[in-house]
């Protein structure tokens, strides 16, 4: 207590759920010069009315308190006042600051992708509804073996910056070509909650970039393809070239409406690929994408369009 | 002979053909930083500085056993890995290459270690990591690193050919 | 010495003046197994031919050395190999890393600005030709009084983000209204030069924004000036109302290629100032600018045009 403290505010609880009750009580001690032995208790949420508390009442040493309930606190973040009446005037005698939100709903949505430039595994999540409070988003993770029932050490947890809803486990924390059980813990003041759990090695979920698709320039040492023929060839993406992949092929000729023709398990690098069926007259629009092949992985998308 | 499941088999060629690309890039970039780009002339260097070499002679085709090819490439992984870490602090733009592979044979490591496990065959304790060559100079660390990074990769290749054959 | 270390390079500086002699010597122990008695040692600079010393001896204890010369050291930076031969293969014993370059010029064109925004003194210079080394530039400073004669304690030095020539002195190293005295150190392995020494108070150097400059509309109560004339409203860059300002206002007619006209010692704020002698029918471009009066301090640069 300070040297000659006047009022205090207690309060049930500094954050409750928006919308519930929140009881406060301002006690005022004896030894508060200035003032008259039956001070007038008065309370104020925010910049509203002055008002009486529920009840005043002298406690043993003299002290006067009064207790308020705000049967519904709707705000999410208020001040509440306890003022005396000093003559003509009222003084503030102690301030509280009221929190209320919602306890963190699971997130979820979560998912994750393994980058393989900045080698690291960035997983995505949706934080549910706004919950009005400091709510903090952990990434937590675990090293497991076979299919996720035994966990073993765990791995650093990963706090995404302030307000965003991924975060990206560095290699150094990642065992690659191993299980690892993944999921997000939300907490604030009012609660926990986590969402459900992945289990995955990272390098099943690697995000692959299209490959590049070139036409070969019809040159003396190439044999020039029949008519309506054309021939193509195609590299795996660069970080990519360790994996075994199985690419995809599809064109369309352009303006006529038709739907795209595809080609499928084409290998994952084509040194000269004739592609024949062509109408000669017309211009045809070709893409491809590539996937891991024999073992889990993501299609990547289609590559930009080669215009022949 | 005791099954390998083709998913340990597909995943180990991958991961020997990542290392390979990595181990690649890490030996353009000694070349290219401090002009050591034959490992040749380093050999008397290398026997007077003790660069070890792992063994895979279980792995030859020749002398092909799959308990103690794995052991051997076990043992040889973590060779490689104690070699790497000596070359720690070798140079900055070094660093990033040498890290990123130093953490691929280690998790290759851990995924043979694995399936020596599952198939009963992993040795009771892990082998501890050899000792390593002490480098004297920055001159000692750059040409031991040109060496070890050009033995791993004669390692991968027979590994790779083993690792296929027993896909087969 | 490791276990066996075969050779080692002895260079008479790591790094000398751009195109001077460097001398390195080279010497084979004689515990070194595999080599034969009387070893051969070669040279290689960089990628160049394979050399012979200019001289090679046997030592006592039995070790050979070999020495070279190379007259003129033209790489800023150069790897220096010693070989021996062994069978029909040159084996690398020893790789020496040679460096040649400029020692610092003395940084030229000091100058100094105070940023009233970010409170900081923020000093630039020309760091003088290209050294080929790594040279660390230090912006050092010391408080001092009347006219820099006697320096008192020392501010703490000022070191610029790599490769940059200005540097930032943050609000709490400042004494304010004082004198200080500032200079930029140059140093690399080759040597320290010094740039000439600025006695300056920061408030001395403020960097002044010009001020604010409209024409009053005409409404009801402003009264309408009279023909030929217009009422002007200026207001000082707002971080600097604190100092007394003077103010100048030009003004020139569009499109007659008449210079402009200046009307000079005008108050820092103007509440209400009639210019006039101007022709109704021609369109006016109108600039003020302002500067500390009565203090040292630079004119701001003029405002942006008002066209009336």
């Amino acid at each position: 207590e300070s040297l000659e403290s006047c009022g205090h505010i207690r309060i049930s609880a500094p954050v409750v759920h928006l919308g519930d009750p929140i009881t406060a009580s301002c006690s005022i001690s004896p030894n508060c010069s200035h003032l008259n032995q039956e001070p007038q208790i008065l309370w104020q949420l925010e910049d509203g009315p002055k008002q009486l508390g529920d009840r005043q009442q002298r406690l043993p040493q003299g002290i006067q308190e009064s207790t308020i309930t705000l049967p519904h606190l709707n705000h999410t973040q208020a001040f509440l006042f306890c003022f005396v009446q000093l003559g003509n005037s009222f003084q503030v005698l102690d301030q509280a600051e009221l929190q209320a939100g919602y306890p963190p709903a699971k997130p979820s949505n979560l998912s994750c992708l393994m980058n393989l430039t900045t080698s690291s595994l960035i997983c995505q999540w949706e934080p549910g509804p706004e919950t009005y409070l400091p709510t903090n988003f952990t990434l937590k993770s675990f090293r497991s073996r076979a299919d996720c029932q035994r966990w073993e050490d765990p791995v650093l947890d990963c706090v995404p910056e302030d307000g965003q809803s991924y975060c990206s486990i560095p290699r150094k924390h990642l065992l690659l070509y191993q299980n690892m059980v993944i999921w997000v813990q939300a907490e604030n003041v009012l609660g926990t909650s986590e969402s459900l759990r992945l289990c995955l090695d990272p390098m099943d979920v690697v995000k692959l970039e299209p490959p590049t698709l070139w036409a070969l320039d019809f040159s003396p040492d190439v044999v020039p393809p029949q008519p309506g023929c054309l021939w193509l060839r195609w590299e795996p993406w660069k970080p990519s070239q360790f994996m075994d992949q199985e690419c995809e092929l599809r064109y369309q000729a352009q303006f006529s409406g038709t739907s795209w023709t595809q080609v499928p398990h084409l290998p994952s690098r084509g040194h000269r690929f004739e592609l024949c069926g062509l109408h000669q007259a017309l211009v045809y629009t070709l893409q491809m994408r590539c996937i891991r092949s024999l073992l889990p992985g993501h299609w990547s998308s289609w590559s930009p369009s080669l215009q022949l | 002979p005791l099954p390998l499941p083709k998913s340990f088999l597909l995943k180990s060629l991958e991961q020997v053909r990542k290392i390979q690309a990595k181990d690649e890039v890490l030996l353009e970039q000694l070349c290219a930083t401090y002009k050591l780009c034959h490992p040749e002339e380093l050999a008397l260097l290398g026997h007077s500085l003790g660069i070890p070499q792992a063994p895979l002679s279980s792995c030859s085709s020749q002398a092909l056993q799959l308990r103690s090819c794995l052991r051997q490439l076990h043992s040889g992984l973590l060779l490689y890995k104690g070699l790497l870490q000596a070359l720690a602090g070798i140079s900055p733009e070094l660093a990033l290459t040498l890290d990123m592979l130093q953490l691929d044979v280690t998790n290759f490591a851990t995924t043979i270690w694995q399936q020596m496990e599952n198939l009963g065959v992993a040795p009771a304790v892990q082998p501890t990591q050899n000792t390593m060559p002490t480098f004297a100079s920055a001159f000692q660390r750059r040409a031991g690193g040109v060496l070890a990074t050009s033995h791993l990769q004669d390692f991968l290749g027979m590994a790779y050919r083993a690792l296929r054959h027993f896909a087969q």
